[in-house]
């Protein structure tokens, strides 16, 4: 294994070496942090990625713009739908293609499902960080299981769902989906309660995580943090509101925002960010129009995917996805290929602060730390 | 019961046996850490040999204190110097002469003075000495040393707790 | 009825006894001596292990139901042989000893830490007479056994040689050490009360008026009672202070390089201390075997159950301490609390019963909320979040 | 909010006078890489654009230069993005880092290094993000031979017979034949000469 | 608030949980685990899992004509495909290999979307794991083949809209091939 690059030197302090990871039970999948100890607390932190590369941007640059779409299911594959979502705008904004009013709609209800999942899940995965024997995480996993049969309904599958496509969506919602989702929207404040009961106030939880890796908002900014995280800090950066894109800027919803940005605050904003997210839906239930869900002029690619030629030029399509900035940065150079294909992986960038975050911090609470920035390795390594 | 009470006695020998062997263990053996847990060892045994003589509170304090936290301390010493818990230490030097000099001068004038001394046969053997006797004769007989123990007890954990303080700052700063 | 009662009472005594005569008429005495301490050590050893294994599957069903699912169910009816299954894997699991090990060391710890867990049966009143050692300094051997239940957790720790061990061990040796000063001191105020060390006399001073005179039922018992469980769970390993075999950090701690029946023999010793902690509280604070109608090794039972089933309630729910914040608590809330305990037990004697009540609930409390104020940075901080379009 | 590119670049060149740029599609090519995080900082500082958030950094091998790509978003003003860009000759890739400026670039620098090449001067950590230290070529650049995991090597084939595995006669002639030419199994890869 | 207050919140919690897995239904706080191979999950006629080849009534009347699209569009490129050559050599438009390395496919469906024959389709079974990668997991043109039927069992709403899209087809090709005249009584 390389040396890595420790700002402290080892050999003059009584210092212990030791890596989370690659397999460890908390990293989150092959994710490694080297760590430097002097008893239990932590003097330096690198992290070291790789493990589950797989080269994403190369294949994607080897296969026609529409076979990419599955792949890009596999970067967050907590939620796909979201990744979906990311891609076809970024294609979507080089091929100059317009989206049905429908089509626009479902695929706000499927994003915002899909933040929904990822948020519980995330405070589950937090929670076991933290010890708490899988109980928040199944009690997650309860109502997520919910939104995965909906999901299953619709797109076809559970996890990796490859549901959008450029101009449009695959499957339409029918009407008894509609009623599900608002069946779900309307328990989930129960659970909601239930979840806040056992978490929330509870002091063990508020001692470990209050004051616990502090980010600065300047600090976060400059060190590109995106979504909960950064709010967490106090930014009222959401991508959602900032770009308006697809038909966000037609909801009325708010952006939580948090104090001191600790791990606590991480935790509450997502809490507050899924109640946001079940007053999107609530609305866009409400006002999700009859129509197509197939731009007519993207529907021969469908059958073709190899006549789909955008325009040679480049584009940038980001979307707020449930970890943070999520961008596609898409070079065609008119081929059925793209010529350069770069995820904009909020997984990745927003371990650039983790360092400081963990520095004079204890060893559990790096583990937390990490849990709170909630990154998922497929997209993190990709 | 003869044979339970050669039972004991057996026991007791035994025990003492095995005390010896920790004990040479703990000063002969090469790694610290080996030596640590020889020395809980012996003093385990020497609970044993207590309890052996009917002395059951004392082997209790015995091994709350000697083992339960004087050894464990000793242990975590050791653990925390990491570089010392790998390591093997030769335990004799040059002064191991002088040393054996002295202990044989000390063990003489031990057996001197216990040759000398006029023990009292078989009067204490079997009375039982109760708990409530020793909390009555730690209040009351012996409650001045008792105190001036504590005391001094008090001084060290203090003092402890301001060594501690001052290393910290000095990190800190 | 009473005769009825009496004899399932005293079924298992009076079982040995008939055993023990019967042995008597054939045998020298001291033959039957050693037949009783040995019949004794048997049911000890196997009690201990079939708790262990059914402890186990007591957990997993618990924790099961707790977060809404079944739990095992698939091995037996309601997965009732789930434990002799677990057995067989254990036993046919690769012995697994790192390289760089001390092997002997390595070897030694599991054995040795077994031997605390069993020795501590001896003292444990499971019922009326059903003493294995009726020791008249029962609670120290008690509090001097189980305090030497961090020697073999270091053994396994340094001997492993791997540093997610050693820093177990390390939170091992503080989490024991720490604990152990409130635990020995929240169990004095009984000692004071029923003025005997003996478990036995401690029952019986706990003894009248159905139940109501159990320890728990008054402010210094409550007070003591929940501040000995806590450090029970402390003492065992347990979340929400599982630090030592934290999994989330530290892999498995102190037996992350263990496996096979190593491993078995670590995960019994925690159990069947779980099992003698939860049944010495339930001596000293919860009346022990007394209790109306049942037989009295069932009521004994019945209250070590149920205290299981708290720690394992406190498992299902709650998140684990920090180091710093485990010491924290041990020293700076339980400790101040429990002196202030003895102090109330010392004026409950002296104070007529009326005054005493009052007297003993009020300073209880009071402390309470003054250590909590001092130890504000335990108590969560309100935040307000703002919500901006 | 999208800033007109135009406006970007009459800015720059009001301020910075020595600073070349040209408007390359909807984003501006800073001709001398040199001034890169002149530029950056300039965009940052200046209150008209407060681009305080670097949001992606990328490269690209357009065959016969390299090329970073920045894509620079204001937190404060929300609005961008304004995408600078820095071609590079492929021998001489080095590019002054903009870690200074922007600490978000630390790990996506990090990417564009292992994954093309581009040396960041001056960064305080370049190692490779993703391959291994001992990795050889940098594997999204269109030049990047790929191993042919198909094809065996003698070296695989030693490998593998080593353990009793039966490797078919042909492949075998297959990796004589690679070997007497001393070249390695490379997969095909269609050159499309494009853009 | 009482220090220890959100710590007895969280085990009431807990235990209201414990109880309601006793009593309570699984739609409504109760178990929610289903008892995989007794009891199965709700299944959806969208649910995707591993492509199959439809033939309509028997076995070689396969709809697939080895274009090969779905070979050239398959992400993974797990299909392939070998069109049958009859005795003179020519090509008879039917497939004589068809695999597909189901250890490969990644469920995505696009082979199904780009197929113009109707002949590929995301089939709903997923109990097929195998022992061996290459023996148990590279589907032959044998077993991949599955009748109309049970494509009309699997996914009846698809099924029955292909085949009216065939039929329409059929009767438009019908009629191109004949002149118009009074329809036959069938």
């Amino acid at each position: 294994m390389e040396t890595i690059p420790f700002s402290k030197n080892t050999d003059t302090a009584e210092m212990l070496e030791i890596n989370f990871g690659p397999q460890h039970p908390s990293t989150h999948g092959v994710f490694r942090m080297a760590v430097q100890l002097e008893g239990e607390k932590i003097c330096g932190l690198k992290p070291v990625f790789g493990y589950l590369h797989r080269n994403h941007e190369q294949i994607a640059e080897n296969l026609p713009y529409a076979a990419v779409m599955p792949y890009t299911d596999r970067l967050d594959y907590v939620n796909a739908l979201t990744n979906n979502f990311g891609y076809a705008l970024a294609v979507e904004k080089l091929a100059g293609l317009e989206v049905p009013e429908r089509a626009e709609y479902i695929r706000v209800i499927m994003a915002e499902l899909a933040r929904i999942v990822n948020h519980i899940a995330v405070i589950g995965f937090m929670l076991n960080d933290l010890g708490a024997f899988f109980t928040p995480l199944l009690y997650a996993f309860r109502e997520r299981e919910r939104i995965l049969d909906i999901f299953e309904g619709v797109t076809g599958s559970r996890l990796m769902n490859n549901f959008f496509r450029f101009g449009g969506v695959k499957h339409d919602l029918t009407e008894a989906d509609l009623a599900e989702i608002k069946k779900i929207i309307a328990r989930f404040p129960a659970f909601l309660k239930e979840f806040e009961d056992l978490l929330t106030k509870n002091e063990i939880l508020c001692m470990r995580c209050q004051n616990v890796g502090i980010l600065s908002a300047g600090d976060a900014i400059n060190a590109g943090i995106t979504g909960p995280v950064l709010r967490a800090s106090g930014v009222n950066y959401d991508i959602r509101k900032v770009d308006g894109y697809s038909i966000y800027n037609r909801f009325d919803f708010q952006v939580p925002l948090g104090k001191k940005g600790d791990v606590y605050d991480r935790y509450y904003v997502r809490i507050l960010e899924i109640r946001q997210s079940l007053k999107i839906l609530e609305q866009a239930l409400a006002k999700i129009p009859q129509g197509e869900i197939m731009n007519k002029k993207a529907l021969p690619y469908l059958k073709m995917p190899r006549n789909f030629k955008p325009p040679v030029g480049e584009a940038y399509g980001r979307i707020e996805s449930p970890k943070g900035e999520l961008g596609f940065y898409v070079v065609s150079d008119g081929t059925p290929q793209p010529w350069r294909y770069h995820v904009r992986a909020p997984s990745l960038i927003n371990l650039t602060a983790l360092e400081e975050m963990c520095l004079g911090q204890k060893v559990a609470d790096a583990i937390v730390i990490l849990g709170s920035i909630d990154i998922v390795l497929g997209e993190t390594d990709r | 019961m003869p044979v339970l009470e050669i039972a004991v006695k057996f026991g007791i020998y035994a025990a003492m046996g095995t005390v010896l062997i920790f004990a040479l263990g703990v000063v002969t053996l090469r790694n610290l850490f080996h030596c640590a847990l020889c020395l809980a060892a012996a003093l385990i045994g020497t609970a044993v040999i207590y309890l052996g003589l009917r002395a059951d509170f004392l082997a209790g304090i015995q091994i709350l204190l000697y083992v339960g936290a004087v050894v464990t301390l000793v242990i975590f010493a050791i653990m925390l110097t990491e570089h010392l818990a790998g390591k093997t230490v030769r335990q004799n030097n040059s002064q191991s002469l002088p040393a054996v000099i002295g202990l044989a001068a000390f063990v003489a004038i031990l057996a001197a003075l216990i040759v000398k001394t006029p023990w009292p046969l078989q009067a204490a053997s079997h009375a039982k000495i109760s708990v409530m006797e020793i909390g009555q004769a730690l209040m009351g007989t012996y409650v001045f040393p008792f105190e001036v123990i504590s005391v001094i007890l008090i001084a060290a954990l203090i003092g402890a707790v301001v060594i501690a303080k001052k290393d910290n700052s000095g990190e800190q700063s | 009825m009473n005769r009825i009662l009496g004899f399932f009472d005293q079924i298992f005594v009076s079982a040995k006894a008939w055993l023990l005569a019967l042995l008597g008429r054939f045998l020298p005495d001291w033959v039957v001596v050693l037949a009783s301490i040995v019949i004794s050590g048997v049911v000890i050893l196997v009690m201990g292990a079939v708790i262990m294994m059914y402890l186990t599957l007591l957990e997993r069903k618990l924790l099961g139901r707790i977060q809404n699912r079944y739990g095992p169910n698939r091995v037996g009816k309601w997965g009732l042989l789930q434990p002799i299954a677990d057995g067989i894997k254990m036993f046919t699991k690769e012995d697994i000893i790192p390289a760089n090990a001390d092997k002997i060391i390595h070897l030694l710890a599991p054995i040795v830490i077994v031997v605390p867990a069993f020795m501590i049966f001896l003292v444990v009143p499971f019922g009326r007479g059903m003493t294995a050692a009726n020791l008249n300094i029962g609670l120290l051997y008690f509090i001097a056994v189980s305090s030497v239940t961090t020697l073999p957790i270091f053994m396994g720790s340094w001997a492993s040689r791997n540093k997610y061990s050693l820093l177990g061990g390390m939170r091992t040796a503080a989490q024991m050490i720490s604990y152990e000063v409130p635990m020995t001191l929240s169990v004095v105020p009984v000692i004071m009360m029923s003025q005997s060390l003996s478990t036995n006399e401690i029952v019986l001073a706990q003894s009248g008026c159905s139940g109501l005179h159990w320890f728990i039922f008054t402010p210094w018992g409550l007070a003591g009672f929940i501040v000995f469980f806590l450090c029970a769970t402390a003492e065992c390993n347990r979340p929400p202070f599982d630090l030592p075999e934290a999994e989330s950090e530290l892999v498995a701690g102190f037996h992350t390089e263990y496996s096979g029946m190593k491993f078995a023999l670590f995960y019994m010793a925690e159990y069947m201390n779980a099992f003698t902690l939860c049944g010495i509280a339930a001596t000293l604070f919860l009346g022990g075997w007394q209790g109306p109608f049942l037989p009295s090794w069932a009521w004994f039972f019945g209250k070590t159950f149920i205290l299981i089933c708290v720690m394992i309630w406190f498992r299902g729910t709650f998140p684990r301490f920090r180091v710093d914040q485990l010491m924290g608590f041990a020293w700076k809330f339980l400790l101040p609390l429990t002196l202030i305990n003895i102090l109330v037990a010392a004026l409950w004697h002296f104070l007529p019963p009326v005054w005493a009540w009052l007297w003993s609930a009020l300073i209880l409390v009071i402390s309470f909320f003054i250590l909590v104020k001092l130890n504000i940075n335990f108590v969560p901080e309100k935040r307000v979040y703002t919500l901006e379009s | 909010m999208d800033i007109p590119v135009s406006e970007v670049k009459k800015e720059l060149e009001a301020r910075l006078p020595d600073v070349k740029l040209r408007a390359v599609g909807n984003s501006l090519l800073v001709e001398n890489p040199d001034d890169l995080p002149r530029v950056a900082l300039f965009l940052k500082e200046n209150p008209k654009f407060l681009l305080d958030y670097l949001s992606s950094v990328t490269g690209a091998d357009y065959l016969s230069y390299l090329e970073s790509v920045y894509h620079l978003y204001s937190m404060a003003k929300k609005h961008g993005p304004v995408a600078l860009r820095v071609r590079v000759p492929k021998n001489k890739a080095r590019i002054p880092s903009l870690v200074t400026v922007y600490r978000s670039a630390e790990l996506q620098e990090r990417e564009a290094y292992d994954t093309f090449g581009i040396i960041y001067e001056e960064h305080p950590d370049l190692r490779r993000l993703f391959m291994w230290e001992d990795f050889e070529g940098h594997p999204l650049r269109k030049d990047y031979a790929q191993e042919d995991s198909e094809t065996l090597e003698a070296a695989d084939i030693a490998w593998l017979e080593a353990r009793g595995v039966e490797v078919p006669p042909e492949m075998k002639e297959k990796a004589k034949a690679l070997e007497a030419a001393g070249q390695r199994a490379v997969a095909q890869k269609p050159e499309k000469p494009r853009n | 608030m009482t220090f220890g207050w959100g710590v007895f919140k969280g085990m009431m919690v807990t235990l209201k949980n414990f109880v309601t897995s006793y009593a309570c239904k699984r739609d409504n706080g109760g178990i929610f685990t289903v008892q995989y191979p007794e009891e199965r999950e709700k299944e959806f006629e969208n649910f995707r899992n591993f492509p199959f080849l439809v033939y309509d009534g028997t076995p070689d009347k396969v709809r697939c004509v080895a274009c090969g699209i779905c070979e050239r569009e398959c992400p993974t490129k797990c299909i392939h495909i070998e069109m049958e050559t009859d005795a003179a050599g020519k090509p008879a438009r039917k497939p004589a290999v068809f695999d597909i390395d189901y250890g490969l496919c990644m469920n995505c469906g696009l082979c199904e979307e780009v197929c113009p024959f109707d002949s590929i389709f995301m089939d709903c079974a997923f109990e097929v794991a195998a022992a061996e990668r290459l023996d148990g997991l590279v589907f032959h043109k044998k077993a991949l083949l599955k009748s109309n039927e049970y494509f009309r069992k699997v996914r009846p709403a698809l099924a029955s809209a292909i085949d009216q899209k065939r039929k329409a087809a059929e009767e438009k090709k019908k009629a191109q091939a004949q002149p118009p005249e009074a329809p036959k009584p069938q």
